[in-house]
């Protein structure tokens, strides 16, 4: 019994990682009031760079690597966000297609259809306390970006409620207006959080090529990016909301991969499919109770232009 | 805008006065960098500046209390005044720092706030001194204020016009917006008149009166020719009753209270008041837009309890909003789709769930004809007409309805003279024809011209009812700014 | 009118022009060479638009109508998702979810295909039918669940889908509708559907040009006279354009927005329909392809007009169909995805073209001024 | 109006140098399993090239004979390129496979592979078609819509006795585990059933005693889902987990190898090739599945003008299948392999049945 929670601590440990920091990057830019259902191409972008960078540069600066390669598709999305006024769900959607498509064919181009060679895989580091205390040691033997993974959230809700930039972030999304009479640069502050939210994604990203596999796999994120935008709705525009979120679908998504190998008489009551249908189920019945929406930033979604009232 | 020239010196009071839409916000707007001027300059302490956005402002002493809340409702008093100029301790943001400074600036100015607590949370009143105390927080060396009595007590006024003379003679310059001839008067050294984009006149305070202002302010422009064409008031049945009713505004707010009218047919009611005191609820409430709460809603002596505005359509309410683009058409369609909006599915529109589009085109040409609708193009998108054509497109349709009861919101707003003309003797066609006509107007002039008995909205309650031959400009005055609770007759 | 058409669509033929053109030099770097790319572009060329240099040759029809069939079932399948996309578009909702309301219609048409004995006309009409109607259900989930509750859609039906591929592939594909094959013999996707069921080809065994083509044809047509000549259709784009104004006018707003994501998913449902019926005559395992988020590329593309997106879909119908044979000049399998990605990339970035030409229309007669 | 696009010659092409077409299923190039066997058949054996960043680059025979596992090579005729021009076209989705085996054709291919049960029904229609084209159908015969096998006078079809390999392998895991061992299937149909069936089966006649936990990623083309359910089985005590997954399989082996560099003693086992390469320290051995050579004797048939329409089932016996050479160091491996060597032998000479699915491997009774 312990042997299977561990397990599915463990998994959920190795998987959370990049949904987590995708969905603090979705809100980093709709807090900001830019919409980024971009997160998923942006994802894969970063996932694509840090693999090819992890093979010619050592894996930690691949990582770098593919967080630019996440900011550059965020700055596409600022651009025509925030310069032209684009709809913001075309314009990230555009992002995901861009990405898919460029993302497979670069690979074919370079690589194998199905994916990168092998690369360097990040660090695991192994708690060496934490290694022998059962349950608990779920959570050795993951790489740096895991424990990141932890402490981002936290440093996110500092600084969106304990900094100077996280209050103009949150007025520029609730009323950039207002924030732009008392002389704050409404397209300032969102362009620095639309990168960062691609810069966000594209972390997410490289941890699915350099941490979670050793490899960009030709699916990848795989739709992650969708369900961090998902996380970030579930979790209500906060930091912690979409950590709570992430850790959430990981843990239904190590549960189903736990159930079926331990217990694989719950599958012939409860077929597979409707254990991977449930994590959307539920986030679909727990968005549709939701009695208030007033969550969204106000401004979501609204380009901002100065000589409108 | 056009070729406006302001001068400004350290110590002056200086008010602004002029209708709604003459420019004066605008003006102040591109002083304080948010629009930029096309031509023209700005200069400072003698020398040119460019203004690019409010942070050019700021940082040559300009503060400014905006018409329309410029607060962010989610965060707290102090949050809101500090933003952009945050006191930070080790990189985090020092709330315990804002707060004290926020107070003190309260103190100082003598404003009562409590700096913590959310902006959503305050009264209208309580959110214009936010916005006041942040101007002044910054050290404003010129404060401009867009209308900043317009949601205060007198009382209110009073404390700011205190605070605001301090600061004038400790040398900052104030620019005043304001309707309220007196307290301009009284506060002002000096008093520019706007008109239609332009500065008509620049006099001093002492040296004019309210009727002078008055008179420069509306011109006289607005032809009283509906006056003396109108036929006697012979009104028959009413057609609309409400009675005590009750609304809220979108955001929950108690927009109207017990509000008790009627109108009948073939008279036009007008309602006064000044901006924001429930006449927009009151015709969304009557045209189904906005749900009734409480008390009796009848249209033709039939009660209606849950109306909608399909149903206020088919019951024969035809309505002119006030924000057409919002309300009343649809930007990217064309003209003659614009006018077969609310009665697409009645011939000459369309039979039998088919557009009927040679039907629709003869319709549409009729009305562009009679109401001189440029360009004449009944396939042009409407977003691409000028907005007194927009204007008339709607005003066209809804009288084309031959409606029973015709709500009309600033009617005649961004019209030229010959429109406004125009409109004004279709409405009083309308009533010739037996409809009774709701008349929503920021223009006193105009529901006095038009009207044949005005209620007075102040603070979402009906506080006077006045027949034509009763009307009394200032009463009606001290009615729209709560000065004086009529006596029912 | 002729000038509003071609106000409309020129973005929109700059931005594939410039995809097009992009992906050129693209493979001219890869290869470094020139030939290689323009080869690789003939052979798409005639791998779409039917193999005119061998018929010339004089190689039967059949280089012809192949490559007609294959990109004209592409496109049929492209048009039906982009149709989709496009009318909820048109009530103001995006709607991601084609993806699963096409994998509902197609899960449908496989069932009714292969339960059901019907003569043949009947049958794939009424396989048809199903899937619409199958797809217009899951469509309306989204509508409710957005006027009810508040959830915005880009949301909801990127959860459906996720719950449409975990029911259908997951569960019922492998499970309760799993095809049977004697012994240990593996087949995948579900029982193959009757003969009957079949949508017939167009011409003969050649190609697989199936009838389905001229449904979604039909449906491009259909839906632009609904929208255009129709009191619903307009109604349902006063509603999509100007939301408050279409409920201040009298007209139904939710019901219409329920109307347009019914009709939504039933296009989509019709989508899988058609690759179950035209091509492969059961739900193959997985429905790989994702034509539910290519139907968001043509419908942007095509500006959310119907026939826009007729246009569309049967340019990348060729595109893709003709993309295949790229391979063979050792150009990779993606790359008519590049270009239709690429092409939104564009699209989205559309106030850019409108800000270039409406300079380049400013400079003009500003330059030509000063010679007359 | 009926033509015959076989019949032409698209472009002048070496006089005797026949195409030999092959359509990948969507798992495609680089998979490292399936269709990297099926084209190593083709390309590196029977046309003698490889195929680098977009174009093939001829190799020499040295080259091609080295690549060749041991038993391979000991075939008689040898292994050696015949000169045939390969034709490859990658799939993109299922709805591809018929057009694409039909460009083939049309592009001149005299024999053209369809790789994998999935282009079962493409490869019919298309060979019912162009009748005066050959085919190759590697893993399924041809089936009606009923799912009855049926015959076409020209297509080869391969089906392999995945279940006999799998014993083996499963037998050698019965034997290194000491606690439990791991089985992970990609899709479930009766073709990966087949995998599990033997492998569980020959866990039983070496270590009755171990528990098998399996599990099915439900794709062949998701890493990540490998290597979830490989962590997961690890996590819970697993020691030799043995993959039939494709792709996914490479996630499964990534799993195996970050667990043995935090110091557990576990081991994968490879599948279709030897997958040694891919995790030199963790792999215990591959489950070889010769789809190459299925590929290449096809070919070498065609160009020897003797392609029979046969369907073609490929044992232990035949060489079909087996396992890799076994790399890895463990204690009591010389008694360990003799064993396997020794339950090789029972099978070839028919005394052990290797169930294939779950009701024969419910009956089966492990050999004393
Ligand atoms: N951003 C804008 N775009 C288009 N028109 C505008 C814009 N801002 C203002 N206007 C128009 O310019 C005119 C002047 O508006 P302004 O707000 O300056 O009037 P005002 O004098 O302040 O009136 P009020 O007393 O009602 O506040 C109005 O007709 C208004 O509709
Ligand atoms: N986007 C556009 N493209 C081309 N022409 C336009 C566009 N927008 C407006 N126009 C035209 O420019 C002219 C001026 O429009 P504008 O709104 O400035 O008029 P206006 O002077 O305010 O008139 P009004 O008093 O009726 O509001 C109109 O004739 C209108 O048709
Ligand atoms: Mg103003
Ligand atoms: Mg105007």
């Amino acid at each position: 019994m312990l042997e299977v929670l561990e397990a599915l601590l463990f998994l959920a440990f190795d998987y959370a990682p990049a949904l987590v920091f995708a969905s603090l990057g979705a809100v980093l830019s709709e807090r900001a009031g830019v919409v980024n259902v971009g997160v998923e191409g942006m994802m894969r972008a970063g996932a694509f760079a840090a693999a090819v960078g992890a093979l010619v540069v050592p894996t930690p600066l691949g990582v770098v690597l593919g967080m630019l390669a996440g900011a550059c598709l965020g700055a596409v999305h600022a651009y025509l966000c925030i310069r032209w006024r684009s709809e913001q769900v075309v314009s990230g959607m555009a992002i995901n297609l861009v990405a898919l498509a460029a993302g497979t064919f670069l690979l074919e181009a370079l690589f194998a259809p199905t994916g990168t060679p092998p690369i360097a895989q990040l660090e695991r580091w192994s708690l060496p306390l934490l290694k022998e205390v059962p349950i608990v040691r779920a959570a050795s033997g993951h790489s740096a970006l895991t424990y990141l993974a932890l402490a981002l959230p936290l440093a996110f809700h500092l600084a969106l409620w304990r900094t100077a930039f996280g209050l103009r972030v949150r007025a520029a999304g609730e009323k950039p207006a207002a924030a732009e009479t008392l002389g704050v640069s409404v397209s300032g502050v969102r362009y620095a959080c639309v990168v960062g939210a691609g810069l966000l994604a594209g972390l997410g990203g490289a941890t699915l090529s350099t941490s979670t596999l050793d490899r960009f796999e030709h699916h990848m994120p795989a739709g992650l990016g969708f369900m961090a935008v998902a996380a970030m709705v579930f979790g209500r525009w906060t930091p912690l909301g979409a950590f709570a979120a992430s850790a959430f679908f990981s843990l239904g998504n190590a549960l189903r991969i736990g159930v079926a190998s331990s217990a694989p008489a719950v599958l012939q009551v409860v077929p597979q499919g409707f254990l991977l249908a449930l994590p959307y189920a539920l986030t679909l019945l727990v968005l549709g109770l939701q009695r208030r929406r007033g969550a969204a930033p106000a401004a979501l979604g609204v380009p901002y232009d100065p000589e409108t009232r | 805008m056009d070729g406006v020239s302001l001068e400004i010196a350290p110590g002056d009071r200086l008010a602004l006065v002029g209708e709604n839409g003459a420019g004066k916000s605008s003006l102040m707007n591109v002083l304080y960098g948010l629009y930029q001027p096309d031509r023209g300059t700005i200069s400072a302490d003698g020398r040119p500046v460019r203004l690019r956005s409010p942070k050019d402002a700021i940082a040559l002493g300009i503060g400014m209390v905006h018409q329309h809340f410029m607060l962010v409702p989610s965060l707290t008093v102090a949050e809101n005044v500090v933003l952009g100029r945050e006191p930070t301790r080790r990189g985090l943001l020092d709330l315990d720092r804002a707060c004290a400074e926020v107070e003190q600036t309260c103190r100082r100015f003598g404003f009562g706030l409590e700096v913590r607590t959310r902006i959503e949370s305050l009264t209208v009143g309580s959110q214009q001194k936010v916005e006041i105390v942040k101007a002044l927080h910054r050290g404003a060396k010129t404060l401009i204020l867009d209308e900043p009595t317009a949601v205060l007590t007198p009382q209110e006024s009073d404390e700011l016009f205190k605070v605001a003379r301090e600061l004038s003679s400790a040398g900052h310059a104030v620019v005043l917006i304001s309707h309220k001839l007196k307290e301009v008067l009284s506060f002002a050294t000096r008093v520019a008149v706007m008109r239609r984009g332009k500065k008509v006149a620049e006099v001093p305070a002492e040296k004019t009166t309210p009727e002078e202002l008055a008179a420069l302010t509306v011109g006289s422009e607005l032809s009283r020719e509906t006056n003396g064409a109108r036929g006697p008031k012979k009104p028959g049945a009413p057609v609309l009753e409400l009675e005590r009713a009750t609304c809220r505004t979108a955001d929950g707010r108690k927009a109207l209270l017990e509000v008790t009218l009627s109108v009948r047919e073939g008279e036009v009611v007008g309602i006064a008041g000044v901006d924001g005191n429930g006449q927009q609820e009151l015709a969304e409430l009557v045209t189904g837009l906005r749900p009734l709460e409480g008390g009796k809603l009848r249209l033709c002596a039939e009660e209606v309890r849950r109306l909608d505005p399909s149903l206020a359509r088919r019951m024969g309410v035809a309505h002119v909003p006030e924000d057409r683009l919002l309300w009343a058409v649809v930007g990217p369609m064309s003209v003659e789709e614009n006018i077969s909006l609310g009665r697409q599915h009645l011939p000459p529109f369309s039979h039998g769930g088919l557009v009927d589009s040679r039907g629709r085109r003869q319709r549409a040409c009729s009305l562009i004809r009679d109401f001189d609708i440029r360009p004449p193009d009944p396939q042009a998108a409407l977003s691409r007409l000028s907005g007194g054509n927009q204007q008339k497109v709607v005003v066209s349709r809804e009288l084309d309805c031959a409606p029973r009861l015709l709500v009309v919101v600033q009617p005649t707003r961004g019209l030229d003279v010959a429109s406004v003309a125009l409109v004004h003797r279709r409405l009083a066609k309308e009533r010739e024809r037996g409809c009774g006509v709701l008349l929503v107007s920021l223009d006193l002039d105009e529901v006095l011209a038009l009207s044949d008995r005005i209620y007075v909205l102040y603070g979402g309650r009906v506080t006077g009812e006045l027949e034509r031959a009763s009307f009394d400009e200032r009463r009606i005055g001290r009615l729209m700014l709560g000065a004086e609770e009529a006596t029912f007759a | 009118m002729r000038e509003r058409l071609i106000r409309g669509a020129l973005p929109s033929v700059l931005s594939v022009a410039a995809a097009l053109l992009l992906c050129f030099a693209a493979i001219a770097v890869v290869a470094a060479s020139a030939k290689v790319a323009l080869d690789a572009y003939l052979a798409m060329v005639w791998g779409g638009l039917g193999d005119l240099p061998r018929f010339l040759d004089g190689a039967g029809v059949a280089v012809l109508a192949r490559p007609w069939g294959e990109a004209a079932t592409k496109a049929g399948l492209l048009a039906l998702t982009g149709l989709s996309v496009a009318v909820a578009f048109k009530a103001g909702l995006f709607n991601i979810g084609a993806q699963g309301q096409m994998i509902l219609g197609a899960i449908a048409a496989a069932f009714l295909g292969a339960q059901l004995e019907l003569p043949a006309l009947v049958h794939p009409l009424l396989c048809i039918s199903g899937a619409a109607v199958a797809g217009g259900l899951y469509g309306l989930l989204p509508a409710a669940l957005k006027l009810r509750r508040g959830v915005h859609e880009v949301i909801s039906t990127i959860m459906l889908n996720w719950i449409a591929v975990s029911l259908v592939e997951n569960w019922l594909v492998v499970g309760p509708l799993r095809a049977r094959a004697s012994g240990d013999l593996s087949i995948s996707g579900t029982d193959e559907i009757a003969a009957t069921a079949q949508l017939p080809r167009l011409l003969g065994e050649t190609s697989r040009l199936h009838a389905g083509f001229l449904v979604a044809v039909a449906a491009a047509v259909l839906l632009h006279l609904w929208l255009s000549r129709t009191r619903l259709g307009f109604e349902t784009r006063a509603v999509g354009l100007a939301p408050e104004a279409a409920r201040a006018s009298g007209i139904p707003v939710h019901g219409r927005i329920y109307q347009a994501m019914a009709l939504s998913g039933a296009l989509a449902g019709m989508a899988g329909a058609l690759l179950v019926l035209g091509t492969e005559h059961k739900f193959p395992a997985t429905i790989g392809a994702p034509y539910g988020f290519d139907g968001i590329a043509i419908a942007l593309i095509g500006q959310n007009h119907p026939l826009g997106v007729l246009a569309t879909a049967l340019l990348f119908g060729a595109l893709r169909a003709g993309g295949t044979r790229m391979q063979l000049f050792g150009v990779h399998k993606s790359f008519p995805e590049l270009i239709q990605g690429l092409a939104l990339l564009f699209v989205a970035g559309r106030m850019v073209w409108d800000h270039l030409l409406a300079l380049s229309k400013r400079k003009r007669p500003a330059e030509e001024a000063p010679r007359a | 109006k009926k033509s015959e696009p076989a019949q032409e010659q698209p472009r002048p092409a070496e006089p005797k140098k026949h195409a030999v077409g092959l359509v990948t299923d969507v798992g495609g190039r680089g998979d490292h399993s399936f269709n990297d066997s099926a084209l190593r058949g083709l390309e590196l054996w029977a046309a003698g090239v490889a195929f680098e960043g977009s174009a093939y680059k001829p190799v020499t025979r040295e080259e091609v004979r080295r690549s060749l596992a041991e038993d391979v090579a000991r075939l008689e005729p040898p292994v050696e390129p015949l000169g045939v021009r390969p034709l490859v076209v990658q799939s993109k989705a299922q709805e591809d496979y018929e057009p694409n085996l039909q460009l083939l054709v049309d592009q001149g291919a005299a024999l053209t592979v369809g790789v994998g049960f999935m282009l079962e029904n493409a490869v019919e229609a298309v060979a019912r078609r162009n009748p005066g084209s050959k085919f190759l159908l590697i893993d399924s015969p041809l089936l009606d819509a009923k799912g009855n096998p049926v015959k076409l006078p020209n297509v080869r079809t391969v089906v392999f006795r995945e279940e006999e390999g799998s014993f083996l392998v499963g037998a050698l895991a019965g034997l290194v585990s000491k606690k439990q061992v791991g089985f992970v299937g990609g899709m479930e149909i009766p073709l990966i059933k087949k995998f599990e069936a033997g492998f569980k089966a020959g866990v039983k006649s070496t270590a009755p005693k171990t528990a098998v936990l399996s599990s099915y990623t439900g794709t062949f083309d998701n890493v990540a889902a490998g290597k979830q359910i490989a962590q997961d089985m690890l996590a819970k005590g697993v020691d030799v987990i043995f993959h039939a997954a494709g792709s996914d399989g490479l996630g499964v082996i990534q799993a195996v190898k970050e667990a043995r560099s935090s110091g557990k003693e576990v081991y994968g086992i490879g599948v279709d090739s030897d997958q040694h390469h891919l995790a030199p320290e963790a792999m215990l051995t591959s489950m070889i599945k010769r789809v190459d050579l299925a590929v290449y004797q096809a070919a070498r048939d065609l160009v020897e003008g003797k392609l029979a329409a046969t369907d073609v089932v490929l044992g232990l016996k035949e060489g079909g299948v087996g396992y890799a050479l076994v790399r890895a160091e463990f204690p009591g491996k010389a008694e360990a392999l003799a064993k396997i060597e020794e339950l090789r032998r029972r099978i070839v000479a028919g005394e052990i049945d290797v169930p294939s699915n779950s009701a024969e491997l419910e009956a089966f009774q492990a050999a004393p």
